[in-house]
C-alpha cells in the first residue's frame, strides 16, 4: 500500500517534469499557462473529493470558498491603506512590517497589506467561515446538505457581485505579484512562467502527498466508515460530527489557498470565480473522477480544465460540463477512473455493480 | 393455484433465497414459517414481483408470471398484505379501500366495487365506523384490518400476508387468525407468512419451513406441529 | 457498585410508548437476554442504552458514571460496544479495515499526524493491524481478512460484527438479535461464541428471538411486552412464570 | 412610515410570494412521488415564459400560453422518462447531480435557442403603466391575473388530488410506494404524470409572471432557489403550507429593500432558507415527529 503511494506521487513528479520538458523542446511552453491555472484548479477538486468520496457529503458552494482566499487577498493587497496612514492601526501594522508601498499601473503610490499576510488572513477567515458554515450544514443530510451549500455559493456569489468594496461584476484587478521566497513570485508574467508551473505543480504535489497520506490513514479509514454507515461509525466511538467538519474545513482551506495563489497568478479575480456553475464544475469532475478517487479527481481535474481553459469546448462549455454530469451519473455512477473497474476487466469476469450512496 | 420451482433470489451478491419450490392448491391455506431473517418476506415479496427473482419460476393459475411487474400480478388475482401493514395513512379508511379496489375500477365493475366494499365492511364493521378517519390514526390491529381489507377489495383469487400479527396484542392476534380461517371457509386461498408458528400451524392446512433460504421441512400442519426439530426452533419448547 | 443500571427508561414516539418505565441491573460477567415479541421495545432500549435514540425520561448509569444524553460515540469510549440486528458493516471496505474501525477508540492519530504520516504513527497502524488480526483470530475469521466484508455469506458477516465490535475492547457488549438469519448449526456456534466471550470478562447485553439460545446461554432474562418489563428473572423461574407463558411463550397445551 | 408605499411593498411581496408558492408546489408535486427534489424544477419556468413569448408572434396569447404549458410538459415527460425512469433505486446523492445536470443542459439548450436577451409577454389586460385603486392602492392589472390565476390553480390542483381516482392515486404513490403497486397502481406512469404536472404548474407560472419579472434563459436557477426555499419553509411536500411559506417569503423580500441594498434580496431570502434549515428542517408549518419518520 505505501510502496504504491510512493510509486504514485513519483509517476506524477516525472510527469510533470517531463510536460514541461516537453513543451520547452517542442517550443510549446504557452500551454504552461493553462496547465498551471488547471493546477490549481485541481487543488480543489481534490480537497472536495475528500469530502464527497471520503466522507460522502456533497458541495455544491466550493466556488464559494474559492472566492473567499481569491477575494481577500486581493482585497488586501489591493486596497489602498494610504488615506489612513495616520490613523494608529495603520501604523501598528506598518510599524509590524505587515504592510508594503508599491505603485499601480498608473504610477500612484499605494500602501497595501503585504501578499503574505493577506494570503494567511485569507485563510484564517475561510477556517473561520466554514467552521461557523460547516457545523450546522454538515447536520443536514441528501438534499438538504446539497441545498444549504448552494444557498452559501449563491451568498457568496451575491455578496461578491453587490459590494462595491469587491468591484461588483468587474471584480478586483491589479493584484500584485506574490513573492513565497525573494525570487520565486507568483505572478503571470511571461518571464517566470516556468517557475510558476513548477509552483503550482509543487502545490499539486504537495496537497496529494498530505490527502494520500490522510486517507491511508487512520483518520481516512473512519471518514470511509462513516460512508458505509454512519450509526455503525458512531458506535465504534468515531466522531462523525467532528471528522465530517473538521473534513470540510480543510478541504475549504485548500479551495482558499487555490484561490488565493491563482488570484495573484492571474492578477485578478471576477465574480465568475464564485458563480453556482464553477462549483458544479467541481462537482462534476470528483464525480467524473470516481468521488473517493483522489488520483481519479486529480488527472480529470487538469484534464477537463486545461481543456476548457484552452478553449476547446468554446460556447458548449457550461453544457459539456452539465451533459458529462448527466452520462457519468447515469451509466457509470462510480466514476470513469475508479480502480475496480480496471482491476475487474483485468480479471475478465463481469459482476454487476452495486449502487453506492 | 401458485407453484414455484427452484426459485432463487437475491440482494447483490448475497442469496437470500435457494432453489424454493412449493405449492398453493385452491382454497387451502398454507402457512411459511421459520425465523427473522430466514427470507420470508422476500419470497412473498419476489411472488409479487417487488423483487425481482434471480432464476426459477413462477406460475400463478397456470400462467407464468415470473418477474412480471407487480402492478400486472395484482391484475391477475394474486394479492399481498405486505408486512408491516403499510396503508396509506394521510389517505381516509374509505380512500384505502377504494385503491385496494382499483383493479375492479380499471375493470369498469363499478358494482362489483361497491359490493366488495360491503363485503369488507361487514368483515370489520369497525372499518365502517372509522370510514372517514385518516389511515395513520387507526390502531394497529385497525390498521392491520384495514390492509387486509383493501387487498380483498381487488377480489383476489389468492391472498397473501406477511406477518398479519406483527405487533399486535394477543388478543387481536386471536381475532386476525379467526378472520384468516373465515376467509378460506369463504373459499379464498390463502399464503400465509408467519412468525407465530403455533397460531399459524393451527389455522393452516400445510406449511413450510424456511431457514436461511431454503425449505427445510415441509407438510401438512399436524405433521409439522409434531415434528421435534420444529417444534424445538420454532414452538419455544423444549424436547426432552 | 452496579456494573450497568438502567432506571425508569421511557421513550414514545407519536402517541406510541415503546418504552414505559424500564428499570434492570446488569452484574458484571454475566450474560443477560432481552426477550418479548414483536413490537416489544427491545431493540428500542438497545438504541436508549447505546445514545442511538434520546430518551425521554430516566437515567443510565455504567460503573456508577451517568451515561444517559451522551452520544454513541461517546459511550462506546466509555467501553460499551454494540452490533445491528440488521449488519452494517461498512461496504467498499475488507474484513480487517472493518475491524480495525473497532480500534479507533484506542488509537490517537488525527488529521494532522495523519497528512503527514508522522513516524509515530507508523507503530499505530501496525498496532491496530496486530491487534484486529488478533481478535479475528480468535473468532476465526483472520483468513478473510482481505475479502470485502459485505460479500462474505450472512453468518460469517455476523461474526465479522461481532469481530468488530470486540476490538473497541468493550466492558460490555450489546447484540442486538446476533442469532437473526442464522441456521441451527450456526445458531449454535454463536451461542458458544458468546459464552466465549463472557469467560474473557465482558459482559454481554442480548436482544434476541430464538429461545433455544436465549435459554442455554443468559444468566438472567429480561421479558418486555409493550414497552413494559413483565419479568426479569433467572431464565428457569422465567420459562415458568404464568404472565410471560401468557403473552410470548403460548399456553403449553401439549 | 407612508402607507401607501407600504401597501405597494405588500402587494409587491404577495405578487412574488405567490409565484414562489407555485415553483414549490412544483417542487412538492415531484417530491411526494418520488422522493427527489428536482433541482431543474426552475427551468420549467422558464421554458414555459420562453416558449409562450416565441408562440405569441404566430397566435393569440392564450393559445400561446396554453401551447407553452402543453409543450413544457411534454418536456416534462421526456426528461423523466429518458433519464430517471429507468433508474433503480438511485442515492439521492446521484439524484441530485443528475438534475443539476439536466437544469444545466436545458438552460444551455435555451441559450442557443433565445440567445441572451431578456423577453416578456405583454400585460394580459392594460399596459405597464394601467393600475387599477383598490382602497389607495394601485395596483397593476397584471397583479391580479397572477393573484388570480395562482389560486385558480391551487383550487384545481387541491381538487384533483382530493377528489380524483388519479389525484387518489397519486397520493397513494406518495404515501406508499410499494402498497401503492400492490393496489395495482403503475407507480412508474405516476412519476412521469408528477413531473408532466409539475412542468405544466411551472410553465403557466412563467407564463403569467412574464410581463412584470421578464424572463431570461438563465432566470430558471433564481426562481428554483426561492421555490426551495418555500418549500422548506412549509415542510417539504406540504403544498398547502407552500402558498402560506411563499407570501411570507416574498413579502419579508419586498420588505427587505428598505434596510439592505438590491443587490442583496437574494442573499436574504437564502439566508432565511440556510436559518430554517438550521433551526427547523421541517418548515415553520411542519411536525417534528412526521420529519423525524422522513429518511434524508
Amino acid at each position: 500500500m505505501k510502496k504504491t503511494r510512493h510509486l504514485q506521487i513519483l509517476i506524477l513528479i516525472v510527469t510533470v517534469i517531463s510536460i514541461q520538458l516537453l513543451t520547452q523542446a517542442t517550443d510549446t511552453s504557452y500551454y504552461l499557462t493553462q496547465l498551471t491555472m488547471s493546477a490549481y484548479y485541481s487543488l480543489v477538486i481534490i480537497g472536495l473529493s475528500l469530502v464527497m468520496g471520503y466522507a460522502g457529503q456533497i458541495s455544491i458552494g466550493h466556488a464559494g470558498f474559492f472566492a473567499i482566499g481569491g477575494y481577500m487577498s486581493a482585497l488586501l493587497t489591493t486596497h489602498n491603506l494610504l488615506p489612513y496612514k495616520d490613523s494608529t492601526f495603520v501604523l501598528i501594522l506598518s510599524k509590524a512590517g505587515l504592510l508594503v508601498s508599491r505603485q499601480d499601473l498608473y504610477g500612484t503610490d499605494l500602501l497595501t497589506v503585504h501578499p503574505w499576510v493577506s494570503c494567511i488572513l485569507a485563510i484564517v477567515i475561510t477556517i473561520v467561515i466554514a467552521y461557523v458554515i460547516g457545523g450546522p450544514v454538515l447536520k443536514l443530510k441528501g438534499h438538504y446538505l446539497a441545498m444549504a451549500t448552494l444557498g452559501f455559493g449563491i451568498i457568496i456569489f451575491r455578496i461578491v457581485l453587490g459590494s462595491s468594496i469587491f468591484g461588483e461584476a468587474d471584480g478586483l484587478s491589479d493584484v500584485p505579484a506574490f513573492a513565497l521566497l525573494p525570487g520565486i513570485e507568483v505572478s503571470g508574467k511571461m518571464p517566470v512562467r516556468v517557475l510558476n508551473y513548477y509552483i503550482a505543480w509543487t502545490m499539486v504535489v504537495t496537497g496529494m502527498v498530505l490527502l494520500s497520506n490522510l486517507v491511508n490513514s487512520r483518520i481516512g479509514r473512519a471518514l470511509r466508515s462513516i460512508h458505509g454507515s454512519e450509526d455503525a461509525a458512531n458506535a465504534m466511538g468515531v466522531n462523525i460530527s467532528k471528522y465530517k467538519l473538521h473534513t470540510f474545513v480543510l478541504s475549504a482551506v485548500f479551495a482558499a489557498v487555490a484561490g488565493v495563489m491563482l488570484t495573484h497568478y492571474n492578477g485578478g479575480i471576477g465574480p465568475s470565480e464564485a458563480s453556482v456553475m464553477k462549483s458544479v464544475r467541481y462537482v462534476a469532475i470528483v464525480a467524473i473522477g470516481g468521488m473517493a478517487n483522489l488520483w481519479g479527481a486529480l488527472i480529470m481535474g487538469v484534464l477537463l480544465n486545461f481543456l476548457s481553459l484552452r478553449g476547446y469546448f468554446g460556447s458548449m462549455d457550461d453544457a459539456i460540463f452539465g451533459g458529462i454530469l448527466i452520462i457519468i451519473m447515469l451509466f457509470a455512477p462510480n466514476g470513469l477512473l475508479r480502480l475496480e473497474i480496471l482491476g475487474r476487466l483485468k480479471k475478465a469476469k463481469p459482476k454487476t455493480g452495486t449502487e453506492q450512496a | 393455484m401458485l407453484k414455484i420451482k427452484n426459485l432463487e433470489t437475491s440482494y447483490g451478491k448475497l442469496k437470500v433465497l435457494r432453489r424454493i419450490s412449493m405449492h398453493v392448491s385452491p382454497g387451502e391455506i398454507v402457512t411459511i414459517i421459520g425465523a427473522n431473517g430466514a427470507g420470508k418476506t422476500t419470497l412473498l415479496n419476489t411472488i409479487s414481483g417487488l423483487v425481482p427473482a434471480a432464476s426459477g419460476e413462477i406460475q400463478f393459475s397456470k400462467e407464468n408470471i415470473f418477474n412480471l411487474s407487480t402492478e400486472k400480478i395484482v391484475f391477475m388475482g394474486c394479492s399481498l398484505v405486505p408486512e408491516g401493514r403499510q396503508v396509506f395513512a394521510a389517505m381516509s379508511v374509505k380512500e384505502n379501500l377504494l385503491l385496494g379496489g382499483y383493479v375492479l375500477h380499471k375493470r369498469k365493475q363499478k358494482k362489483i366495487l361497491d359490493q366488495e366494499m360491503e363485503k369488507v365492511f361487514e368483515l370489520f364493521p369497525i372499518l365502517k365506523e372509522r370510514e372517514k378517519q385518516f389511515a395513520g390514526t387507526l390502531s394497529g390491529g385497525e390498521q392491520q384490518m384495514l390492509a387486509i381489507g383493501r387487498s380483498l377489495m381487488a377480489k383476489p383469487k389468492m391472498i397473501m400476508m406477511d406477518e398479519p400479527s406483527m405487533g399486535l396484542a394477543p388478543l387481536i392476534v386471536k381475532d386476525i387468525f379467526r378472520v384468516v380461517r373465515g376467509l378460506r371457509d369463504a373459499g379464498n386461498t390463502v399464503l400465509l407468512v408467519e412468525q407465530n408458528a403455533k397460531a399459524a400451524l393451527g389455522i393452516a392446512d400445510r406449511g413450510y419451513v424456511l431457514e436461511t433460504g431454503r425449505i427445510i421441512v415441509q407438510g401438512p400442519s399436524e405433521d409439522l406441529l409434531a415434528n421435534k426439530d420444529v417444534q424445538r426452533a420454532y414452538l419455544g419448547r423444549e424436547v426432552e | 457498585m452496579e456494573f450497568l443500571k438502567v432506571n425508569n427508561l421511557c421513550r414514545s414516539f407519536g402517541g406510541l410508548k415503546a418504552v414505559n418505565d424500564v428499570s434492570f441491573t446488569l452484574k458484571e460477567n454475566t450474560i443477560k437476554a432481552i426477550i418479548g415479541p414483536n413490537g416489544a421495545g427491545k431493540t428500542t432500549l438497545f438504541n436508549l442504552i447505546s445514545g442511538f435514540t434520546p430518551l425521554n425520561q430516566g437515567e443510565v448509569f455504567f460503573n456508577d458514571n451517568p451515561i444517559h444524553g451522551l452520544q454513541p460515540y461517546q459511550i462506546a469510549a466509555n467501553g460499551i460496544s454494540r452490533t445491528f440486528q440488521n449488519l452494517k458493516l461498512f461496504p467498499g471496505m475488507t474484513v480487517l479495515e472493518n475491524v480495525m474501525i473497532g480500534r479507533h477508540t484506542h488509537s490517537k492519530s488525527e488529521f494532522l499526524s495523519g497528512m503527514l504520516n508522522l513516524p509515530w504513527t507508523w507503530a499505530e497502524e501496525k498496532k491496530i493491524k496486530k491487534d484486529s488480526l488478533e481478535i479475528m483470530d480468535y473468532l476465526g475469521i483472520a483468513d478473510h481478512a482481505g475479502t470485502d466484508a459485505t460479500s462474505l455469506a450472512y453468518g460469517q458477516q455476523r461474526i465479522v460484527e461481532l469481530a468488530r465490535a470486540m476490538a473497541c475492547e468493550p466492558k460490555l457488549l450489546l447484540l442486538d438479535e446476533p442469532a437473526a438469519g442464522l441456521n441451527m448449526r450456526e445458531t449454535a456456534d454463536m451461542a458458544k461464541l458468546i459464552t466465549r466471550i463472557r469467560d474473557r470478562g465482558i459482559t454481554v447485553l442480548l436482544v434476541e428471538h430464538d429461545m433455544s439460545l436465549v435459554m442455554n446461554i443468559s444468566d438472567e432474562i429480561l421479558v418486555l411486552c409493550y414497552g413494559e418489563k413483565i419479568a426479569d428473572d433467572a431464565p428457569l423461574a422465567v420459562q415458568q412464570n404464568d404472565e410471560v407463558i401468557r403473552v410470548y411463550l403460548g399456553e403449553d397445551d401439549a | 412610515m407612508n402607507i401607501e408605499l407600504f401597501s405597494q411593498y405588500l402587494v409587491a411581496g404577495l405578487t412574488y410570494g405567490i409565484i414562489y408558492s407555485i415553483v414549490a408546489i412544483g417542487f412538492n408535486i415531484i417530491y411526494n412521488t418520488t422522493g427527489i427534489i428536482n433541482f431543474a424544477q426552475g427551468e420549467f419556468v422558464m421554458i414555459g415564459g420562453m416558449t409562450a413569448v416565441t408562440l405569441y408572434n404566430f397566435m393569440p396569447m392564450p393559445l400561446a400560453i396554453a401551447a407553452a404549458v402543453i409543450i413544457t410538459m411534454i418536456i416534462g415527460a421526456l426528461i423523466e422518462i429518458v433519464f430517471i425512469r429507468w433508474l433503480v433505486s438511485p442515492s439521492v446523492l446521484r439524484m441530485i447531480i443528475i438534475t443539476i445536470g439536466i437544469s444545466i443542459i436545458t438552460r444551455e439548450i435555451a441559450l442557443h435557442v433565445w440567445d441572451e436577451k431578456v423577453r416578456a409577454l405583454p400585460y394580459f389586460t392594460g399596459t405597464a403603466v394601467t393600475s387599477i385603486s383598490i382602497g389607495g392602492v394601485h395596483i397593476s392589472p397584471q397583479v391580479i391575473w397572477v393573484v388570480g390565476i395562482c389560486t385558480l390553480v391551487v383550487l384545481v390542483l387541491n381538487f384533483f388530488f382530493s377528489y380524483t381516482l388519479l389525484g387518489k392515486q397519486m397520493r397513494a404513490c406518495s404515501s406508499n410506494r410499494n402498497a401503492a403497486r400492490l393496489c395495482g397502481i403503475s407507480a412508474k406512469n405516476m412519476v412521469t404524470l408528477s413531473f408532466v404536472l409539475s412542468a405544466g404548474i411551472g410553465a403557466l407560472a412563467g407564463c403569467i409572471v412574464s410581463p412584470i419579472t421578464y424572463v431570461q434563459y438563465d432566470s430558471g436557477t433564481g426562481l428554483a432557489i426561492k421555490g426551495f426555499t418555500v418549500a422548506v419553509l412549509g415542510g417539504l411536500g406540504n403544498s398547502m403550507a407552500a402558498v402560506a411559506a411563499g407570501i411570507i417569503l416574498g413579502v419579508l423580500e419586498s420588505f427587505s429593500i428598505w434596510i439592505m441594498p438590491t443587490a442583496f434580496k437574494d442573499a436574504i431570502s437564502i439566508s432565511i432558507l440556510l436559518l430554517i434549515l438550521f433551526v427547523r428542517p421541517g418548515g415553520i408549518f411542519g411536525n417534528k415527529e412526521a420529519l423525524s419518520l422522513k429518511e434524508f
